[in-house]
């Protein structure tokens, strides 16, 4: 845990936050921003392999939302859980997942995370505190809750943070779920990623109201909306409540904003938002800003930037490499691993 | 003669529906601008407008509930869930509420929804977006289960569908929406198949295959490649409603031919082709000349690498060598 | 519709509410009265067919909470409609139920509202728009938003009241539904009956807030607690929503504070709560306390409420001597029914 | 010897396998100070406190997302879900997470969750509680279902279910819990009884019965009644877990009568017995005498008034003379 006396505060939302990330080494900064250009690399590689017909399948692209993933993820230790979404890779390769083994997935090979079983939709990594991504919108809600519980009654010290999308706040299971965890005072964030839209639904159509973050209050818990677009501050606000989580405090609610760069899936005509709404979001990238903030705080040189995105791109490539290169599953293992 | 795909089909049925009765209309995730995630509903926003294209958050159990409470007092909701994995969201709304009231209230009041949604799998979409789970709603009194396999036959019961008093379940098949290979010449005007009418989608003496949704088009597939390579001729019965479902037609078919394979996308132990083999049994037990084989889904969750999911779902090989094997036992 | 002008306002919690009821008929106050006692008086035969073995299941009875159901639903016009509860005599018999078929229903009679099919916690008399009690808790909340559903897209002007428990308010459905009926302005009344206890759970166990109708924040609509056991205040407080849901104005959420005096369902030994808070609560009697109500304003004198009283006693008994005369239905009635 | 009831079996399979395994918890409504809508969870609190004994608000979805969360991360919860009829609330969390989470995972993981809950009518309930919805979960590739008949299995089989690393749905019957005749000798220390086996509840030559949950137990007195009346000796079969399904014992005993009747208490269209019947066909076609016959609920929801109740579920009575028609067959 890290050390939070004599910190500056700042001011998010109602909340008194420390500025943890003035604290944090060079090297984890740089490392954040490493993450962030896997996530976006990794999903360019993936779109352009839907694109070309590779892909038996779809996915759900993360591009544009990369400050919440590695923002929320750096706050936690390795060994506390995640629950991810469909919309899941970024939050995957936060946690730290293989590139191979996620690309090989992708590819439905046998070296993937899931043996070729699960694809995008479904990566885990349980061993790694990964409890999966989860082709059901809402799907994750309950298990967070439940590992939440196991963290509190196995008094392990442990922290889970649930991401879903804003599309999921209207799903029964979230009502009932941050309930019960809101009762139990179970260490969980409820981490929306409110990228304005659940499929194509805009989220002021799916609400009436205008923060997301409210519905805390019809559970009693804390919240707030958060600039999802701000790694900094993603991180700041995580961290405060990842600390008040191992205290024991209960959960919380943050609703991050943030955007989808990319269609919905493979097949998205995006008749439902102007591209002009998009290049707007797109002139706040996540990255490009975290960028700026290194290289303000002089932690990077632009020539750093270079090299440090020739390495991903490498990565990527060979995570490919390793993917293509990789056996398909034998037909006769399909019925393997339905019980344990 | 026009040939319209499966999809055009339901669409054109919704259509006309509405424009005959003002108290349907449709519900649903990203059915509006969006056209629905197959694109099933495009085009329909613009005709009737958003009140009557209905656009809801992601809620399958409230979907299904305002569903039933409109149909309850006066209107003809359509329900669409996007993926039939999804049903289980409102499985209770299903189950205990759309299915039950009728009876529970003494036969006084009637619950016509019909709720749209798509199963099966062969799009590599993985366990939670493939699955065909109709033997989950065919065992429930109150429910009607209808699953075509063909545009003709889509058009005409759905508009049976949305004409009936009852709860339906409307299982679309993914792999047949666009398909040009299965379009098909489609009256223009408003038809009914009655639910509860099978059909002989092929006509054939050696032998039955009973089949449903998408497994009847494999079947014809096979029926075709069996006649010519092995001088077999099958008969392919599509009983198009799974509840009610026609017996009769399976029975006289089964009379004849005095062999029968049943098969269905779904997976194996549990699912709705036990209960055809039973009522077989039970009303032809003197006509079978063999046991009836039953090929469907391998037991496990649908699985995403293309490799495992051609396993698992029945290919035109496997049937065909089912059928052999079983053929071979006579 | 009644009139509103020049009506004297009352607050109610940070409402200010028109004084409807002192504008109702000497008659309709009267009736609210008996209708009370109907409701007293069955669930009391009821409760002694059940001891007495005579009764093949179970029922909840609604003593204590009988000013809730009848202040709410003589706030509707006849034809509007409500969804109930497993808790549902009061609010059938405040809707107009006849106590004959109600009675007959309950012994499990072909003549009973659902020919013997349904039983308590099934009644409904959907001509009369009862659509009927649930068995599943919170089994109401969609069908009322639907129900809803149909008099906005008919625009019949009607309104609809979903009646649930406290314990219903953490079921997904709910959550699904109010949302669903805000961002669609419905005119529905949700109104919750906080009983105090979902079956053996203390409300201040299952929630981590002190208001539920706090959740209203949850959806952006109105909403506020309300003393359950006045009618007055039960009264004026949702003819005001009603005639706002009229309007087109959208949904609101209604927290009515009430008490259950008997045990959950048949057999509840009610370790969960102590006798003394059994006693208080009756204290607070709803029916004596609209009787002063009455007495004050000189509606009726003592002995117009012997009377009053001896005719619904009687009403009873003739309702159970026409259930108890009546037949069962026959063995080959089962299978229909089914299927319109 | 002790005898105990059905009731008293399973929470001493609980109490010792809590007592054995910290990671053991409970949760679900009313299971704390109420002791469960019937009793069974009675005194645990006291020995296990609140953490371990937890109460839940009415939110069945979560009930089991918690469940299967707090699984998959080393606990060993056993959900009770009061009314199998509410399972449906929380359909998705069993058919898409619970089942599947193990294979989308590749094998990775597992979700040692038990999930107990009653089923079946005769309690005068009526539709909404009555309901025996074992065939929706037998369909799922992934879960385990067990359906105890008597307090011996009843123990043993939870045991080994609390022990089983996948998700196991546990139904017991109301009509079981607290009925003194149904008591048994059960031993006292921890036993297992494996799921998957079943287990022959009376040895007989002439007609195999295959039944589940509480028709064994009226599958015995009909057995005693047909012997003592008219000389006829049955052999009942429970399989005791219905998935998965100890097939061989059930073939055996057809082998060795040549005749079947499957009897349970789920409505008879789509009900788990035509898996077994389509098994039974499949596999010792050519030792049947005559048509495998069914016994079951009536197709309908359960209806309330005493009357219909009787009828809608087989009673001893229809079950008796389903049985001499089908003899009367041969
Ligand atoms: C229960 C359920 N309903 C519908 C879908 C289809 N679907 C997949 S993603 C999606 C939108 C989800 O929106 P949101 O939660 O905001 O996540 P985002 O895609 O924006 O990241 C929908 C409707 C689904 N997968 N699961
Ligand atoms: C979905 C569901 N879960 C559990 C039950 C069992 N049950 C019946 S009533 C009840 C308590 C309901 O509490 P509340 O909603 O507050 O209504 P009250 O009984 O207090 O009127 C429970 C748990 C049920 N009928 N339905
Ligand atoms: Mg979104
Ligand atoms: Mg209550």
């Amino acid at each position: 845990m890290r050390e939070v006396i004599n910190m500056r505060k700042i001011k998010v939302s109602d909340y008194e936050i420390e500025d943890r990330f003035s604290g944090v080494s060079k090297a984890l900064k740089l490392e954040m921003l490493k993450k962030m250009y896997e996530i976006r690399y990794f999903e360019e590689q993936a779109e352009q392999l839907i694109i070309r017909g590779k892909i038996h399948g779809t996915c759900h692209l993360y591009v544009g939302e990369e400050a919440t993933a590695v923002g929320a993820i750096y706050a936690l230790n390795k060994d506390d859980y995640i629950t991810s979404t469909h919309r899941g890779h970024g939050h995957c390769i936060a946690k730290g997942a293989d590139l191979k083994l996620m690309m090989a997935e992708f590819l439905g090979k046998k070296t993937g995370y899931c043996k070729g079983k699960g694809g995008s939709m479904h990566i885990a990594d349980v061993e790694q505190g990964n409890l999966g991504a989860n082709g059901v919108v809402g799907g994750g809600i309950g298990i967070a809750t439940g590992a939440a519980l196991t963290c509190k009654m196995k008094k392990n010290g442990k922290v889970v943070i649930c991401f879903f999308g804003d599309g999921a706040v209207n799903q029964g299971i979230f009502h009932e779920s941050v309930n019960m965890a809101s009762i139990w005072r179970l260490p969980v964030i409820y981490l929306c990623e409110n990228n304005q839209y659940g499929m194509s639904m805009p989220v002021k159509e799916a609400f009436n109201i205008e923060r997301l973050s409210d519905r805390r209050i019809a559970y009693g818990i804390d919240g707030l909306t958060i600039d999802g677009n701000n790694i900094v501050e993603v991180f700041n606000v995580v961290s405060h409540f990842v600390e008040r989580c191992r205290k024991g405090l209960g959960p919380v609610l943050i609703e991050s904003l943030t955007y989808r760069w990319k269609g919905h899936s493979k097949s998205d005509a995006q008749v439902y938002r102007t591209r002009e709404e998009v290049k707007a979001w797109m002139q706040k990238d996540p990255i490009e800003r975290y960028k700026r903030v290194l290289l303000g705080e002089g932690i990077i040189t632009p020539d750093d930037d270079r090299k440090l995105r020739a390495e991903v791109e490498n990565e990527i490539s060979e995570a490919l490499k390793f993917a293509e290169e990789s056996p398909f599953p034998e037909p006769s293992e399909v019925e393997e691993d339905v019980y344990a | 003669m026009r040939k319209i795909t499966y999809l055009e089909a339901i669409r054109e049925a919704m259509q006309q529906m509405m424009r005959e009765d003002e108290n349907v209309y449709l519900l649903g995730e990203d059915i509006a601008e969006y056209g629905g995630a197959f694109g099933v509903t495009v085009g329909m926003l613009e005709e009737f407008g958003k009140e009557r294209i209905r656009n809801t958050p992601i809620s399958e159990a409230a979907i299904i509930g305002v569903g039933i409470g409109s149909a309850l007092t006066g209107m003809r909701p359509i329900a669409e869930i996007m993926f039939s994995d999804f049903m289980t969201i409102a499985m209770d709304q299903i189950v205990n509420q759309a299915a039950k009231i009728r009876y529970m209230f003494g036969g006084k009041a009637k619950v016509p929804l019909v709720i749209r949604t798509a199963g099966g799998g062969g799009t590599g979409a993985a366990a939670q977006h493939s699955q065909s789970l109709e033997a989950l709603f065919t065992h429930i009194p109150g429910l009607k289960v209808v699953m075509p396999s063909c545009p003709y036959d889509a058009k005409g019961l759905l508009i049976s569908s949305i004409l009936d008093d009852n709860p339906v379940i409307f299982i679309e098949h993914k792999l047949l929406y666009k398909n040009k290979k299965y379009m098909q010449h489609v009256p223009e005007e408003i038809y009914r198949i009655p639910l509860g009418k099978g059909d002989i989608k092929r006509e054939g003496r050696d032998i039955t295959i009973v089949a449903t949704s998408f497994m009847v088009q494999r079947s014809l597939e096979v029926a075709d490649i069996l006649e010519s390579e092995e001088g077999i001729d099958c008969e392919v019965v599509d009983p198009r409603t799974l509840r009610p479902l026609d017996m009769d037609i399976i029975i006289s078919s089964v009379k004849k031919t005095g062999k029968v394979v049943c098969i269905e996308e779904a997976c194996y132990f549990g699912g709705f082709m036990g209960e055809v083999v039973s009522q077989i049994v039970e009303k032809a037990f003197d006509y079978l000349d063999a046991p009836v084989l039953r090929i469907a889904g391998r037991d496990c969750p649908v699985p995403y690498s293309l490799v495992l999911e051609e396993e698992m779902i029945p290919s035109v090989g496997r049937i065909k060598k089912g059928m052999l094997d079983l053929l071979g036992r006579f």
